[in-house]
């Protein structure tokens, strides 16, 4: 394995940590921090994708001629994937703060009035 | 009008994009000219889904093109090469056949809400939200772009999510509106990182580009179970289907129809995917027969959820989730036989399919039905209610047409579409066909106990049962819908159903063809 | 135009609905030859409850949502018992379904290809 | 705790809030010239509405940061962004009808390396300014919506 899979590695990492986070944690907050982790997993899959050794970035300002460039599309994606998640944690942590007003308490498994 | 047709696709995203972004500042004129206003916009917007549709179909469902940003799609390399990188619009019958169901949905929800806000505030933002959602769920249907698609997809989210927690007061609502926007983001992660997949290996996001030089590698086979596990979340298909009683039931009654075309949507993504830009680089009978499987499971589990329901909203919820497995059923059969391409997958798929409209407008009408027993008791709980119907008749007749034709009797919409499904799917298994003919009886006596306990009975008082026209209208035309289309289904399945089904069953090729050009 | 076929079946709306008026015009040419000498007010037009009194109050005979299909459920209640187990509205379990799923998927389209 | 932090902490955010204006606008203006664009820099000015909120609590920035003003002008971005979409719909939504057209943002850009022609571009720069309008106000809403209800909450 290279170097050069260490953000992928990295990447998958953050993915798992998030979904174990997902899964066993019992706060609210700390489950918003998991879907965290796994859009940030993403996005650094995403820029990984684009990354070229020895590239520069991908803009024509002073660039030297013949170079290799790093790819812009991945980031573009990436980019728009942040946004998404700016949103998509907001709402959820709105959520959250209307949860704990109305059930008293932000513990997953007494937030549960909504079964069968 | 040849500019207004040539623009159908964006127009369908930009008007209600510009409603979404101008109704606050409208909102502050007044309520009337927010109505006013927002009806335009939703009146508008369905017109254009109907040019649109009226095009496409007028062509056979043959695929059309929009480019964003310039007149061609491509960027002609040094090398003669012409490589799509422009976001690109791909319209066939499919997904003009799925942008008419969204168009009646929406438009009867809109119309449906004003009635519902009229005594309470917060409409200007809900109405935002509706339109910003309904630009998410045109953009899904439309776009011919793999990541444009996880970003409509995530906008849906959003929205969805933010109209079923929107009533704040409410503690169920934000319960609901927690745990469904964590799941819908956890599998829009899902599909962001199979997009990812495909692009590091690709090079490309547009749908017909991968198609062309899919394989059907390993990743792709990962891509492929990310992609069929986030959506098949979205859809609602059990075992993934926790979230969505929640959502459908704890939203406001117009907006929970919207929601299930909505997850019709993202199943339309699903099958997409699977029939256009896997098609048959991957094994089809696998997939058809877990498509198969995850519809026998979610028309039964639905079902039997329904029955024992108490609360008449998420009843309907679930009897919706049952609905989506019928659709799920009738396009899964169609694709586990599509590599040998006989007669009855072909009927299958135009029951799946036709089945998504006649559910869509059978589920609207029961969701306003419901919306409007629960303004008129004060409750939801179906064992406080009764004798609904010594005051409104007319509600009562019009539950009666939604839960037959949502059940499945003659001859309402529904029995048209499930009547495929049956035939194709006997011709495949007989088991098939015996588990979904035993779950419509069964939904029949769902509908038969709502009846019962809310609308028969002695007369109870201290009812609320005017029902404002604003109502209404919006429950008769969908009932108008659900006649019509039950009493002339030939005319409709010949019309816009075959080229639906043509698109995904046929029409790969053609598909890839128009974006690269023959080659 | 109105009719869809499957090819080996084929379901004609406009027709079934003639014919559906059609019995329904039979059914109640039958009522017609029903006697119309009955007498008002008497036991002849009183409810009949499995030979028991009616109730005062009427309400207590309206049969409530969950008291219908109650022999059902009840002889359902295995099945129902383990199937609501699985709603248990708790978010990780969810968030298991989901993995979990996604894992079958993964197995099956790695055993099938 | 509606008055804010302490007084070194309102002395540092008197200092660092107009370098951060003037980092975000900055890069919203040269969004496609360099790295950034409107929602960068609408983020960074965002995180400066943010700092002064933190530092002088929901009390005392009343009168300076206004919720309704900041919603209305979120949607004139967006609108103004869609606007521009508009302009293009001659050929097609989004166009660029203003490139290499002389006029406004209408300067030609040489072919390879150089150093960057801020008035070219066409419509992008207008996009960006529309798209860090909507996004600087927007995220200044959310949070000024959120602490003043956390901090509803803490008093009561």
């Amino acid at each position: 394995m290279s170097i050069g899979n260490l953000p992928f590695v990295v990447a998958a990492l953050l993915v798992v940590f998030g979904i174990y986070a997902f899964l066993f944690k019992r706060n609210l907050i700390k489950l918003v921090i998991g879907i965290s982790l796994v859009e940030t997993g993403v996005n650094l899959f995403l820029v990984s994708l684009g990354y070229r050794t020895a590239g520069i970035a991908p803009i024509y300002t002073f660039a030297p001629e013949a170079e290799r460039m790093v790819l812009p599309t991945p980031q573009a994606l990436t980019l728009t994937s942040i946004v998404i998640g700016l949103a998509t944690t907001a709402l959820l942590l709105s959520f959250a703060v209307f949860i704990h007003r109305h059930y008293g308490t932000l513990d997953v498994r007494k937030v549960k009035e909504l079964q069968g | 009008m040849i500019a207004l047709t040539n623009h159908a696709p964006v127009l369908l995203i930009a008007i209600p994009l510009l409603g979404a972004f101008a109704v606050p500042l409208i909102g502050k004129l007044g309520r009337g000219a927010r109505n006013t206003f927002v009806g335009l916009i939703a009146l508008i917007t369905a017109a254009v889904a109907g040019l649109l549709a009226a095009t496409v179909f007028g062509q056979g469902g043959a695929p059309s093109l929009y480019v964003l940003g310039g007149q061609g799609f491509g960027l002609p390399l040094p090398s003669g090469l012409n490589v799509p990188i422009r976001i690109i619009f791909e319209i066939d019958g499919m997904g003009a056949f799925m942008a008419l169901i969204t168009a009646l949905v929406t438009l009867t929800g809109a119309f449906f809400s004003f009635s519902y806000w009229r005594n309470r505030s917060g409409g200007t933002l809900f109405h935002s939200l509706l339109m910003l959602l309904t630009a998410g769920i045109f953009g899904m249907e439309l776009t011919g772009d793999m990541f444009n698609f996880f970003v409509f997809l995530e906008i849906t989210s959003i929205a969805a999510c933010g109209l079923i927690g929107f009533r704040v007061w409410l503690k169920h609502s934000q319960e609901a509106g927690f745990k469904v926007m964590a799941l819908y983001t956890l599998s829009g992660m899902f599909v962001l990182l199979a997009v990812g997949l495909l692009y590091g290996q690709y090079g490309g996001l547009n749908i017909a580009y991968l198609a062309s030089v899919i394989t059907g590698s390993t990743i792709d086979i990962v891509a492929l179970g990310l992609l069929f596990t986030g959506l098949a979340l979205k859809a609602g298909a059990v075992p993934l289907h926790m979230w969505a009683p929640d959502a459908y039931g704890e939203a406001p009654a117009p907006m929970s129809a919207v929601l299930v075309a909505n997850s019709q949507a993202s199943l339309y993504g699903l099958f997409r995917i699977l029939f256009t830009l896997f098609g048959l680089t991957i094994s089809v009978a696998t997939l058809g027969w877990m498509l198969i499987a995850l519809a026998l499971l979610t028309i039964f589990v639905g079902v039997t959820m329904a029955l024992i329901q108490s609360d008449i909203k998420r009843l309907v919820a679930y009897s919706a989730v049952s609905q989506i497995g019928y659709m799920l059923l009738g396009v899964g059969v169609g694709l586990a036989v599509s590599v040998a391409k006989p007669d009855f997958g072909f009927v299958a798929m135009q029951g799946g399919i036709f089945h998504m409209l006649n559910d869509a407008a059978c589920i609207g009408l029961l969701f306003f039905v419901s919306g409007v027993v629960i303004r008129a008791t004060g409750t939801r709980d179906l064992n406080r209610m009764g004798g609904l119907a010594h005051s409104m008749k007319w509600t009562s007749i019009l539950f009666i047409i939604g839960a037959f034709a949502l059940a499945g009797v003659p001859p309402f919409n529904g029995f048209a579409s499930k009547f495929l499904i049956y035939e194709a799917a006997f011709k495949l298994s007989p088991f098939l066909a015996v588990v979904a003919i035993l779950s419509s009886i069964l939904l029949l006596a769902v509908f038969v106990k709502v009846f019962q306990a809310a609308f028969l009975g002695t007369r109870q008082e201290g009812l609320e049962s005017d029902v404002p026209m604003g109502m209404m209208i919006p429950m008769v035309a969908l009932a108008l819908v659900v006649i019509v289309f039950g009493l002339f289904p030939g005319f409709f399945v010949d019309k816009i159903v075959t080229p639906a089904a043509n698109a995904l069953w046929y029409g790969r090729d053609a598909y890839i063809d128009l974006v690269l050009g023959g080659g | 135009m109105n009719g869809i076929s499957s090819g080996f079946g084929a379901w004609n709306p406009i027709a079934w609905a003639l014919l559906f008026i059609g019995i329904l015009a039979t059914g109640f040419v039958f009522r017609l030859f029903g006697k119309k000498g009955y007498k008002r007010g008497t036991g002849q037009t009183k409810v009949f409850l499995s030979g028991n009194e009616e109730p005062e109050d009427s309400t207590a005979l309206h049969v409530r949502g969950d008291h219908l299909y109650w022999g059902m459920v009840e002889g359902l209640s295995g099945y129902y018992r383990r199937i609501r187990a699985l709603h248990t509205g708790v978010l990780n379990d969810y968030g298991a379904w989901i993995i979990g799923v996604l894992a079958l998927v993964f197995v099956i389209l790695a055993l099938v290809r | 705790m509606n008055t804010g932090m302490s007084l070194i902490v309102r002395t540092v955010t008197r200092l660092v809030y107009g370098l951060a204006l003037v980092f975000g606008f900055y890069v919203i203006m040269h969004g496609h010239l360099t790295p950034g664009g409107g929602f960068q820099g609408g983020a960074v000015v965002a995180s400066a509405f943010a700092l002064l909120l933190v530092a002088f609590g929901s009390a005392g920035i009343k009168g300076h940061l206004n919720q309704h003003l900041l919603q209305t002008l979120e949607e004139i971005g967006a609108l103004a962004f869609l606007a521009l979409g508009f302009l293009g719909i001659g050929t097609a939504f989004f166009y660029n009808l203003l490139v290499n057209s002389g006029g406004l943002f209408g300067s030609p850009v040489p072919i390879g390396p150089n150093a960057g022609v801020f008035a070219a571009g066409g419509t992008l720069p207008l996009m960006n300014w529309a798209v860090g309008l909507k996004v600087m106000t927007g995220i200044a809403a959310i949070i000024i919506a959120m602490l003043v209800g956390a901090r509803k909450e803490e008093t009561e």
